[in-house]
């Protein structure tokens, strides 16, 4: 497959940006949050180096973009499906940082009640769909949310998130079919991270991009820059729109490199040197900063302010984490069925 | 009373559910222009048009999927296989998605999978497959098969109303077999609660779906022999009723146990092994089991006879353990 | 979906298919395995209908050209998966016409011995894939056949048909992608007959057309007039050579109409009385002869010699299976595992 | 004899095979480059190149299809899962089209598919599943649980060999649990053919992969009490070796069957059967199981401590068993 164009000339521009209506909170707003799950993600490391993290631990690094930007592009009522990489998406739909730590250390506090680990988690009260391991298995199920709006006739979007992997499965194949043929409002979001664990794209897919498959959906198919927030909001905000006017899915291919190993067990060898040294020099948060700088509407003030006020958070949602009870194990056999 | 045939029953039970509670809908394939492939939702389509009829590509994942979906929306999907056989093709969203979605929420999953079953349709090894062990083996999962008109429609109401996946075995042999006073309107057989069918203290069989029936015929040749059997009709595979197995086991001190589904690692062993532990005490022969071969289901119609426990066979395993 | 366009025009005449190298009774030959499959099934439609063939029956009628003009481009080394409606492509490939009514009658002499029933058949001994009644379930086999020889390095083909509600499932969508992925050498081709049983092609996809979905594989796809026996060859002839070099799967998309009910148990009303006027007008074989007979390769000789050694041959096989045994019932446990 | 863990052995096993018999080759997900998610093909692609060592898309279905294609044309195809959890993809391919070749076609289907299976690794309930059950319960599979190195290779040998597909089921506990002492070179464990561990005459403890460790841990305790048990190592658990389980249990005339599989329609409850039923006459107290959990394997390790039988657990069970 061909390599991931860069697409760095047809970038929106801030002032694009801001023209297009995003006023300069939402803007700061979109940073926060991608420096959120990076800090989130950067002090779950630690732990996981400490020992305290039970099993494996996966991180979005590089990823926060399209987390970011495609979550962002959500109404209040809409609904999401995520995966392992978009921790950020998580927390913009309600998930607490507190609730993260928990889950990352298997507590009660946490979404699964430490009966599932690390990022696999979701709320279905605050409409976060539980991504299970098996990959691409959520995307029939986010079709059957879409369904359930449409059945109701409520103006709802779901908006699922799946890897370059998991367009390989069976389960993904038949969920976005399913999905084109009754026309539901579905965002389909790729992060075309070059990799499945080891696996490079070219033993994955013979196409040259993943877009291409759109047209064999009889759906709309976009790529674009899966280090530019901007660029994934405005793919994502017309995905939505469109979903919610009943033009049914969308494939949102977001193109950017996994710049860390595919847990923190993998050393990830196999990624070449300069594939990893371009895309982390292109890491999505330095850059969007660089443009709200430019454009005004980053200031030394405001970054320290967001950086103190992430700082906080992480510790406080670590703290509150820590003081979550570990499971009873006489719990054990427990919520197996639900009662009638 | 109105006399309905099995298939009748599961059709009355469909459409008094999508009339009392719009959250029931039923999805699959060819199961809303053509009304499916036996005709079970033949009239639906009509009365509750296409997004609650949904006729569904050919795609299990896809549609065990959007099930599982829209039960997490708050809706009571009832998805059939067109044969209970095309489940392989959704596994991972059963036994993985489904099964243990409420344990790890603590939100209810409330969804039917309905899964025509077993042999005697001249259907060969991938019509006729009888695979409840799988699921009964899946924490999460409730399992029932019914084996009368009555209960095919009492225990669809009570798994279309109950918050977690059920798998719904309804057996194609009995679909048309014949017609049996069906109560009208709402009624629930209770999930978890087999039915005991005739009293006897010679021996327990315990039995369910089609071979349900051909125990009793057996047991009315024994019956003939003084033989007075305590037939149990179990219903539900999972949760088992322990209590009424057990109860059972213990007054006749006997088990024969007969299901169709293949012999080796089928429902039976379960129960047996629940027997054998829990009632070892009261137990004066050995724990029997009859069941399907250990093979998979032939097209013949000969081959397919052999396949399956017969009325003569299960009569003569009555005898030799009434007489242990 | 877009309704089958009947791309009439870009038919090659006889004369440019002589041109292209097919001798006069290659033409013939592949007019007599239409006939023959039309005459084996019409014979299995009667027994069906004398309650003599336990179980479903279907037919391929109308698919005589996809089975015929597709089998006709393999090689005498070459592999088969095939379904069931392309009877024609399993004697093509080696069963013999007894066989298939031992079959269809559940005898021992069927390639299945009476274990499964009607079409669900093969014979690996002659490269032909039993198929199993899971739709598409062969197409990842199919790519393991082709893996196979790939690794042996001989310059074997494998072609698999599948219907339109077959791309459908995870299983279709998984075999194209690893034969892609590998550039191994399979021939895809689709029957697609506008139904899957009950349900119309915009139920099954919102594509344009089932050529749409090659891209996203990075293959070749072409759509052909599945009732013009030489417009298939001509297509799986091409795709056969490419495989054979090394160039990977094609996809063929052979558009016709199931001109008979799924089964002899289905009625299809569902089918507009147009749609199938408009394609019983079209069945292939007429049309060929007609052809043929223009083209001055088909006389009325020829013809009446043709359709007396068919007849001959349908109940000679009749009379072969007929005097096949029925299987032993004491050996219904026998043959589950392969001894050592 | 080289000192291997059984993580070793298994790669060990793997070379030995490949450089014998060129129709040897492996399949999986980042399985050459990476050397597989346990590292056990380390080296391999090294020595046989891309076509004997496939690094492979995402797609089980695909994975296992390519596989039994490959052995439908006579190569000897090792697919690996990544984890045991994700055959529920690909089960179409292992339980319809695998599993039913030879008794359609009567020609071998030589596959083996590796299943890195069972708890201890905090992987929680998508990383940790036992379901050899749901394969032992389909005709026409064989299946296998080595639980000591020597066995991991022997039984791959077999699996390797076997004409018929074979599931062989490696516990991630035992990779890299200890080392022990492997023959070199070629030797078989035959398939079908349990191990007797330990002679003892007051009751018969039957068991697999982790769980044996563990009931061997739990024999010591209660041979401190002058409680001698004869334990049996199935290591193949389809076939099971009818004979071995029957012959302990006639000889004790008790049994304590041990698994780490949930309990309800594990093959715990088979084996119980069986001896309900074919040793009824030689035993002296109930048919005894121990088993995981009815639920999914929790994430958390204090609850995945109390879903697993504790050696103490095992141990108390011994004692009532043989004071019954
Ligand atoms: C069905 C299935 N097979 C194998 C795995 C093991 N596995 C976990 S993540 C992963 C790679 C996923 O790659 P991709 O979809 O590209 O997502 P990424 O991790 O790159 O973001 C694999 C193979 C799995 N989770 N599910
Ligand atoms: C996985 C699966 N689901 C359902 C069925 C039931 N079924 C048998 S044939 C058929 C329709 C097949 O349609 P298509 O693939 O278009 O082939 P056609 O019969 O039209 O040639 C269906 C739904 C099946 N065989 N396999
Ligand atoms: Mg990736
Ligand atoms: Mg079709």
């Amino acid at each position: 497959m061909a390599k991931s164009t860069r697409l760095s000339d047809d970038r929106p521009s801030p002032r694009d940006a801001l023209a297009a209506g995003i006023l300069p909170e939402r803007l700061l707003k979109l940073l926060y949050y991608m420096r959120l799950q990076r800090a989130v993600e950067d002090r779950g490391v630690k732990l996981y180096y400490q020992g305290r993290i039970p099993g494996a631990y996966f991180t979005g690094w590089g990823h926060e973009a399209i987390a970011v930007g495609a979550a962002a592009a959500l109404g209040p009522d809409d609904l999401l499906a995520p995966m392992h990489r978009d921790l950020a998406a998580y927390i913009m739909r309600g998930m607490t940082v507190g609730e993260v730590f928990a889950q990352f250390l298997d507590r009660e506090g946490g979404p699964t009640r430490g009966r599932d680990g690390n990022v696999h988690m979701g709320d279905p009260r605050r409409g976060i769909l539980p991504f299970i391991s098996h990959m691409a298995a959520s995307v029939p199920v986010a079709a059957g949310m879409a369904l359930a709006c449409r059945q109701r006739g409520e103006a709802r979007v779901v908006l699922t998130f799946f890897g370059d992997g998991a367009t390989s499965t069976g389960a993904w194949h038949e969920g976005v079919n399913f999905a084109a043929v009754f026309r539901l409002p579905l965002v389909l979001v790729l992060e075309n991270n070059q990799y499945a664990y080891s696996t490079p794209l070219d033993h994955q897919t013979a196409a040259r991009a993943f877009v291409d498959k759109a047209a064999g959906y009889g759906i709309p198919g976009v790529a674009v820059d899966g280090n530019d927030v901007l660029a994934v909001y405005d793919a994502a905000a017309a995905a939505v729109a469109l979903a919610r006017g009943g033009g049914g899915p969308t494939l949102i291919e977001c193109r950017t490199l996994r710049v860390r190993g595919h847990s923190e067990a993998d050393k990830f060898s196999y990624v070449p040197k300069a594939l990893l040294d371009e895309w982390t020099a292109r890491d999505p948060i330095p850059h969007f900063e660089r443009r709200l700088r430019t454009a005004g509407v980053l200031t030394d003030a405001i970054d320290e302010a967001m950086g103190a006020r992430i700082a906080g958070e992480v510790e406080d949602g670590l703290a509150w984490a820590e003081a979550s009870p570990e499971p009873d194990p006489r719990t054990v056999a427990d919520g197996v069925y639900a009662a009638e | 009373m109105p006399h309905l045939t099995y298939l009748e029953a599961i059709r009355d039970g469909l459409r008094e559910e999508m009339r009392r509670d719009p959250r029931v809908f039923v999805l699959g394939e060819d199961i809303g222009v053509y009304g499916g492939a036996f005709k079970i939702t033949e009239g639906l389509l009509d009365e509750f048009g296409p997004w609650r009829v949904i006729d569904a590509p050919l795609a299990e994942t896809a549609n065990v999927g959007a099930g599982i979906g829209a039960a997490v929306m708050g809706m009571r999907p009832v998805i059939e296989m067109q044969f209970a056989d095309f489940v392989t093709d959704a596994f991972t969203q059963v036994v993985n998605m489904a099964a243990k979605y409420h344990w790890r929420t603590r939100t209810p999953l409330p969804l039917v999978l309905r899964m025509p079953y077993g042999g005697d349709v001249k259907g060969g090894p991938f019509h006729s497959q009888c695979m409840e062990a799988w699921f009964v083996h899946t924490p999460g999962l409730k399992v029932v098969a019914p084996a009368s008109a009555e209960d095919a429609k009492g225990l669809l109401l009570a798994a279309i109303r109950d918050p977690n996946p059920v798998l719904y075995f309804e057996h194609k042999h009995l679909y048309r077999l014949r017609r049996e006073e069906v109560p009208a309107g709402e009624f629930v057989t209770p999930i978890g609660r087999a039915r005991p069918v005739r009293e006897g203290t010679a021996l327990s069989i315990v039995s369910y779906g089609w071979m349900l029936h051909k125990c009793l015929e057996a047991a009315d040749l024994a019956a003939a022999d003084g033989i007075a059997a305590d037939v149990l009709d179990l219903r539900t595979l999972a949760p088992l009723d322990r209590e009424a197995i057990l109860g059972s086991v213990r007054k006749t001190g006997k088990a024969l146990i007969v299901h169709e589904a293949s012999r080796t690692g089928g429902v039976g062993g379960e129960i047996a092994a629940l027997i054998a532990e829990e009632a070892f005490d009261s137990l004066d022969g050995p724990v029997t089991r009859l069941a399907g071969e250990d093979a998979p289901v032939p097209h013949n119609p000969g081959l397919e006879a052999a396949f399956q426990p017969t009325v003569q066979e299960i009569a003569d395993a009555i005898r030799r353990l009434a007489a242990y």
